[in-house]
């Protein structure tokens, strides 16, 4: 009888591996995280802990692809733009539903719309700042824009411009808009592909498939194939690990980069490095002089450039990413849309670092510190390996440990010299890294104090500029500005690196970061 | 009536040689080898405990490298051997400031009692009613991490157990027969009490001081765990042990030497500290 | 020597202590007997090892203690009894008081429950029967309100009150032996007396036999039929009371006597002997005494002279047993 | 009457207590201000602009000046109202009522392994002392005490958990037993560490207490040697201990910061440390003051403990 049933057993795998559509439906797979979601609204969170799930619950007009780098309909199934680009038009497909059952119209997405693109509305607001009004009229959307504006698609496809249920959450307890959206987000309801079922903060949270989601898998059913995901929350790397090896987890995230080899020759364990949109980088002080009113030698572009030269990204690759990395070649990530490939970054060549740093007002050397997040054991590697490299033109690394909170305090004062930093995408444009790094008129150019009359006034054009073709030059000349001017150094971008057991399939995660269990199944 | 025989005998066993015990001699011995390695690191260590070696990656133990490289190539028996300096200085900076104060504080307090008593009490009931990691984890925070600010937070929660230590035994001692004599002799509190009553009333703190030492150590590693330790690149045990922890299943050797070492201290101090308690606590 | 047989009959017994410094014979070579009902008295300074023996007697060592020689009880060799023949022995036909009952009393239970576990033990009694037996043990040992202060801890007793409840504990199993050890030294004088007549009376009322280690010879002349001195762990004397206080037939019993604050008729001037106990180390060679010793001559020097009969139920170790003075009148008892 | 005069004096010690929290309060609440970094910097990260981060201050009311604040709180506080989370967005009693009962169950299991395993092993090592059972049994729990917390956690889970498979790695489980069996690990790596100061207490109490002459006197009485260990030997040198126990309450909870993070266990001491480091002033305010009345309520039960083991204690 065992026998038997392992024979059957075997003939159906066999059979399941011969057509290659089969996908197995239902079972939980269980995620572990390294930290957990703080709230989960999709216009007033500020974290990744959400953003990056978000989409699961929340489903959006258009989605981005899974290679980020461009849109793919979404709850809207096709969109169009006016000639003067100052209309957009998107169609709902029909009988959409949220999780609950009850339809999702578009007076749901022109309130969502609203609620989101409010100037009050969260940190993400801007996103949406070129509408100027939203008209729903059966299943078409209207979105009526001040300017053309090239990344609207992009921003339609970003977790602030989820849809949500204008009856469920204006029926939720609480005063105003922030209370209201509380007391939602306790129970959130979207049409995403999976629903939230029981959430125990700081332990572990459990997403319920979304009978009603419309998308269709490869079998032809509605997705997801999944029953239900259930996060984990495991803050310890090596906890996280031995869970997955153990067979109680089928992925885990934030797998520490040192252990990565180790776990792809694991014959249970699929070690899988997404390409993200991140990129670290590490930020400098550029103005003339530093709060305490000393001599900044950062401010010399000669030193920030002997700088760059004199960090040897491949070493630096190999002893903080063990490998893992890809040297960076412009402010923003290969992955990201109009990243320009023919960006020469800065190779890694001491004797010209000496030579620029001998033609700097700082050719005998000097002292500098940089901020670093305590505990980090990557800043720790980089920093500590920059101290040496530097150390070849005489310049002598100091490193100040601080908490996450207090580095962005003393940040957000301009009061520091150096600090490390990571970036990644929310949105699948460069617009937004562009404005940070870049741009003086948002945060100081990511307060580097980095100031360049000729990058805004591209940057002001290409915001507007609705051919691709026309956008990517302008964006080619910002990053051959942005790299000769050199505000930060240049280091690597960093894969997400996400362990999985054998057995899943389908998992993305996509390079703005986004958990992609739509697609995800476990097979036997 | 009464008939006594002369009663000379109590003070016979006293006479007797007290030996100091094995284990004194022993953990005295480690604590002389701990000195020897955080005096003359760079005489014994074979390669610096900071320079990377990007050839020498994650190697084993060799005959080159007997505790084999770390994940920037440093020699990791050069790094346990320089860390002894900054352990034992750790062991030290922890304790020193919370032993003389609370000390001293509580020879003062269990000595005057009334008002200074009552008011130290209460700050000691405010500083002991918050779980000690979670306050220094706080203190440390608000000061930043490393190592001084470290010790700042130690000093202020650690001084409670030495000052209760030391005001109980003055409590029991200035009942003793010395002290009522001191008193009915006219010495002035000072000197009874620093001359006479300190003296006796320490030990129990002496004895507590050794295993606070190696919980300062722990706690330096504790909090290296969390990143608020020993900053790099300073080769501190405990963060060694923390920084070892991904590379446990193909790397044992990073986390397992450091971790040896905090191990030795531990036992060296434990030792000194049962063989203190033995030479001077009084036998009954 | 007496020709009924003994209840207690020891013999030869050793004890030694390992410490760092060296084994220490604490207690060597002591031989003695006690009779049904006798009152023995085992006096002598602090350290003769008279409180050791008594604790040799009772098998309270334990390695690496060694205790050596025979324990005859009733028959039985107690060094060579099982573990079940201690168990039916121990507290059970031989029954223990301590020096200091605070510190021999434990102070977490109450003053019943430690007679009662004795009484369970022993004689098979629980419940409401063995608090009834309690009560009258405390009646019997003269303490007040017996019953009520069943339930009271030591420490809420006075110190002769104490005294009484470990008299009363040691009694709950009808022993018939019962080793007093300084049982009235932490007293004041009023309650050390009414101490010794409780032990006279018990002894008289229960047939009990006593042997009542003392340094206070007063406390001796006062309650025992006989007397044993010891010194440097060896039996220097044994002899009737009446009769070492009259004739001492040992240069340390006459010490010991000398040193005593006369009453009575003539007084003597208190002679303290010289020096103090020997050092069980080094011990002189012969007789332990002798560096003390105002008799000492060439002949206490060779070997240690053991302890013969000197006359009829009277034995010394003393080489100058003969030539002592005696002391009638000096002393009264 | 016993009881009488205990619930009047539990009475007073709870009326002690008030000034205590009071004081807690004040120091923690100008402590959590004086760290750098503010709740919109730890909030918002680094890409929030200048305005928004005004706009999160004035949202939590830290544009206030501080004894507004201050009294803001207490009077909330009076109220039962412990103010919201700012990074989690939920009100903080609810956030202590759902992990609090997780750490107090690992604390108390861990006390009771660590007393399980601490009191026969010092028993052992006090009744065959300086042989080498006892150097075994030290130099065992002298080896533990000696290594960081984390360590000696990664090494069991890597054993037990990973390698022999006889735990689950991490979790807190469901149900009583599940909880019981998920929080082995955890429990035993601070048991270990618990017992480890333990044992060197208990060891040296039964060493006394065996040569203590009630003892020598209770074995005079001929009682088994097994009445005597427990009822004699036991009884009182756990009185020490118990009150070792207590102080170390604080220590336990601390303890179990670093543990609940390596087993991933969602209690309060993460919770802490996770405030501590984003800034989430209502919960390290709310958390603190529950800190303060469990480690008061601990001692003030530790006294009562050790009132009952030794009638001698006068509670006053």
């Amino acid at each position: 009888m065992k026998r038997l049933t392992r024979v059957t057993l075997t003939l159906a795998a066999a059979l399941s591996c011969g057509q290659a559509l089969a996908v197995t439906r239902g079972g939980q797979l269980v995620y572990g995280r390294y930290a957990d979601s703080l709230f989960l609204d999709p216009v007033l969170n500020d974290a990744n802990l959400d953003i990056w799930i978000l989409t699961n619950l929340y489903d959006t007009l258009l989605q981005p692809t899974t290679d980020g780098k461009g849109v793919q309909p979404g709850l809207a199934s096709r969109y169009s733009v006016s000639k003067d680009g100052k209309v957009m038009t998107l169609t709902l497909r029909s009988g959409l539903k949220f999780a609950d059952g009850s339809a999702l119209t578009a007076q749901d997405v022109k309130w969502s719309l609203d609620r989101a693109r409010r100037p009050d509305a969260g940190a993400w607001s801007s996103s949406l700042a070129s509408i100027s009004s939203v008209t729903a009229s059966g299943s078409t959307v209207t979105l009526n824009l001040k300017t053309p504006d090239p990344t609207l698609p992009a921003a339609l496809a970003t977790f602030n411009a989820a849809i949500m249920p204008q009856k469920l959450f204006t029926a939720a307890p609480g005063k105003n808009d922030a209370e209201k959206a509380k007391a939602f987000a306790e129970k959130p309801v979207g049409s995403g592909p999976f629903v939230l079922s029981e959430w125990k903060r700081g332990s572990y949270m459990v997403l319920k498939r979304n009978p009603y989601y419309w998308k269709k898998g490869e079998d032809g059913k509605a997705l997801p194939y999944l029953d239900s995901v259930r996060f984990e929350i495991i803050p310890d790397d090596n906890t996280r690990i031995l869970k997955l090896q153990a067979g109680e987890l089928q992925g885990a995230e934030f797998i520490p980069l040192s252990r990565v080899a180790e776990l792809r020759s694991s014959p249970r364990v699929n070690m899988t490095l997404f390409p993200s949109t991140k990129v670290n980088s590490i930020l400098m002080n550029n103005r003339p002089t530093l709060n305490d009113g000393t001599v900044n030698p950062l401010s010399d572009v000669k030193v920030r450039q002997a700088l760059n030269y004199a960090t040897n990204k491949q070493a630096l690759i190999q002893v903080v990413t063990y490998g893992t990395g890809k040297e960076m070649k412009s402010y923003m990530s290969s992955t990201t849309p109009l990243f320009d490939a023919s960006q020469k970054g800065y190779p890694y060549d001491l004797a010209r670092a000496k030579s620029l740093l001998a033609a700097s007002k700082f050719k005998n050397g000097f002292d500098v510190t940089v901020l670093a997040t305590s505990g980090s054991a990557d800043d720790l590697a980089l920093l500590t390996a920059l101290q040496q490299m530097w150390g070849a033109l005489g310049v002598r690394l100091k490193i100040e440990q601080l908490d996450a909170a207090t580095k962005t305090a003393r940040y957000r004062a301009n009061d520091f010299q150096m600090r490390t930093a990571a970036w990644t995408n929310d949105i699948n444009d460069p617009s937004q890294i562009t404005s940070y790094y870049a741009l003086f008129s948002n945060i100081e150019s990511v307060h580097t104090g980095f100031k360049s009359a000729e990058i805004d006034k591209l940057f002001a054009q290409s915001q507007q500029e609705t051919s691709r073709v026309k956008r990517a030059s302008q964006y080619r000349a910002i990053q051959s500005l942005y790299l000769n001017a050199a505000p930060i150094i240049y280091l690597y971008e960093t894969p997400y690196p996400v362990a999985l057991a054998k057995n899943v399939r389908g998992f993305v995660q996509i390079p703005l970061g986004n958990n992609i269990f739509a697609g995800a199944s476990l097979e036997k | 009536m009464t008939a006594t025989l002369t009663p000379a005998a109590p003070a016979a066993p006293r006479a007797r040689r007290r030996w100091p015990k094995p284990t004194l001699l022993i953990g005295l011995g480690l604590l002389a080898l701990l000195l020897v390695a955080a005096l003359f690191p760079a005489q014994l260590a074979p390669f610096s405990p900071t320079e990377f070696d990007y050839n020498a990656i994650l190697q084993g133990p060799t005959a080159r490298h007997p505790f084999g490289t770390d994940n920037f190539g440093r020699d990791v028996l050069s790094r346990v051997i320089y860390g002894t300096r900054i352990d034992l200085q750790i062991a030290l900076f922890t304790t020193l400031f919370p032993f003389i104060f609370g000390t001293l504080l509580g020879a003062v307090t269990g000595y005057a009692g009334r008002w200074s008593d009552a008011l130290v009490g209460r700050v000691a009931d405010l500083v002991v009613v918050f779980p000690f990691l979670v306050l220094v984890i706080a203190i440390v925070a608000v000061l930043g991490p490393g190592l001084t600010n470290l010790y700042v937070a130690v000093s202020a929660v650690g001084w409670v157990s030495y000052w209760r230590l030391t005001r109980g035994e003055v409590l029991t001692q200035k009942k003793a027969e010395y002290a009522q004599a001191g008193r009915v002799l006219g010495y002035s509190p000072a000197r009874i009490l620093l001359r006479h009553l300190l003296p006796n009333a320490v030990t129990p703190a002496i004895v507590y001081l050794m295993t606070d030492m190696s919980l300062g150590i722990l706690l330096g590693a504790s909090l290296g765990y969390l990143g608020l330790g020993a900053q790099p690149p300073t080769p501190e045990w405990g963060v060694m042990v923390a920084d070892g922890k991904n590379f446990m299943a193909t790397a044992w050797w990073i986390s397992t030497f450091p971790g040896l070492a905090l191990t030795l201290a531990g036992v060296t101090f434990s030792l000194i500290g049962d063989g203190l308690a033995d030479v001077l606590r009084p036998r009954t | 020597m007496s020709a009924p047989p003994a209840l207690l009959q020891v013999r030869d017994l050793n004890v030694r202590m390992p410490t760092p410094a060296g084994t220490l014979h604490v207690v060597r070579g002591v031989t003695f007997g006690v009779q049904p009902g006798e009152m023995l008295g085992l006096v002598g300074e602090s350290g003769s090892g008279k409180s050791v023996t008594l604790r040799a007697l009772m098998g309270l060592y334990r390695r690496p203690v060694t205790v050596s020689g025979t324990v005859e009880f009733a028959g039985q060799d107690l060094l060579r009894a099982s573990e079940a023949q201690w168990q039916a022995t121990r507290g059970a036909q031989i029954g223990m008081i301590f020096q200091e009952p605070m510190s021999a009393l434990n102070p977490v239970l109450t003053v019943g429950t430690q007679i009662m576990e004795n009484l369970r033990t022993h004689r098979g009694l629980r419940g409401r029967a063995a608090a009834e037996r309690a009560a009258e043990l405390l009646d019997l040992t003269g303490i007040p309100s017996p019953r009520a202060r069943l339930n009271d801890y030591p420490h809420q007793f006075s110190g002769g009150m104490r005294q009484r409840a470990m008299i009363a504990i040691a009694l709950a199993s009808e022993p018939r032996l019962l080793l007093a050890d300084e049982p009235t030294t932490a007293l004041d004088v009023t309650i050390q007396d009414q101490i010794l007549r409780l032990l006279l009376r018990l002894r008289e009322e229960l047939n009990m036999s006593v042997i009542l280690v003392t340094h206070d010879l007063g406390v001796i002349a006062q309650t025992c039929d006989r007397v044993a001195v010891m010194y440097g762990g060896r039996l220097m004397e044994t002899a009737p009371v009446g009769a070492l206080f009259r004739e001492p037939r040992h240069a340390y019993s006459l010490g010991l006597l000398r040193s005593l604050p006369g009453s009575g008729a003539r007084r003597a001037p208190l002679q303290p002997i010289p020096g103090g106990p020997p050092n069980l180390l080094a011990l002189p060679p012969g007789c332990a005494f002798s560096p003390r010793c105002a008799y000492a001559s060439g002949a206490c020097l060779g070997a240690e002279p053991p302890l013969v009969p000197v006359a009829p139920d009277r034995a010394s170790a003393c080489v100058h047993a003969a030539a002592l003075p005696s002391l009638t009148g000096e002393v009264s008892a | 009457m016993r009881r009488g005069m205990h619930s009047h004096y539990v009475l007073k010690r709870l009326l002690q207590i008030i000034p205590t929290f009071l004081a807690v309060m004040l120091v923690v609440f100008l402590l959590v201000r004086l760290l750098p970094g503010d709740p919109a910097s730890a909030i918002l990260g680094d890409r929030a602009t200048a305005d928004i981060v005004e706009r999160t201050n004035r949202q939590l009311g830290l544009d206030q000046p501080l004894p507004t604040q201050f009294a803001l709180f207490v009077w909330n506080l009076l109220q039962g109202n412990l103010g919201d989370s700012i990074s989690l967005k939920v009100p903080v009693l609810r956030l202590i009522g759902e992990r609090l009962p997780v750490t107090l169950f690992l604390t108390v299991y861990a006390a009771a392994l660590g007393l399980l395993l601490a009191v026969p092993l010092a028993v052992l090592a006090a009744v065959r002392r300086n042989t080498w059972v006892d150097a075994l049994i030290r130099g065992v729990f002298q080896v533990g005490l000696s290594l960081p917390v984390f360590y000696v956690a990664l090494q069991l889970l890597t054993l037990l958990g990973a390698r022999l498979g006889w735990f689950p790695i991490g979790g807190y489980g469901s149900g009583t037993l599940g909880h019981l069996y998920h929080l082995f690990l955890p429990a035993l790596t601070l048991g270990l560490n618990l017992a480890a100061v333990l044992v060197r207490t208990l060891r040296s109490s039964v060493i006394e207490v065996i040569t203590a002459e009630y003892v020598e006197f209770a074995r005079a009485k001929g009682l088994r040697p097994r009445l005597i260990m427990t009822r004699h030997v036991l009884r009182n040198a756990l009185i020490p201990t118990v009150t070792l126990l207590g102080l170390n309450i604080g220590a336990l909870i601390g303890g179990a910061v670093i543990t609940e993070t390596v087993f991933a266990i969602p209690g309060v001491g993460r919770l802490m440390v996770d405030a501590i480091f984003g800034r989430d002033y209502p919960v390290i305010q709310g958390l603190t003051l529950t800190f303060a009345v469990i480690v008061s309520l601990v001692f003030l039960l530790t006294d009562l403990i050790h009132a009952r083991l030794d009638p001698r204690t006068e509670l006053s």
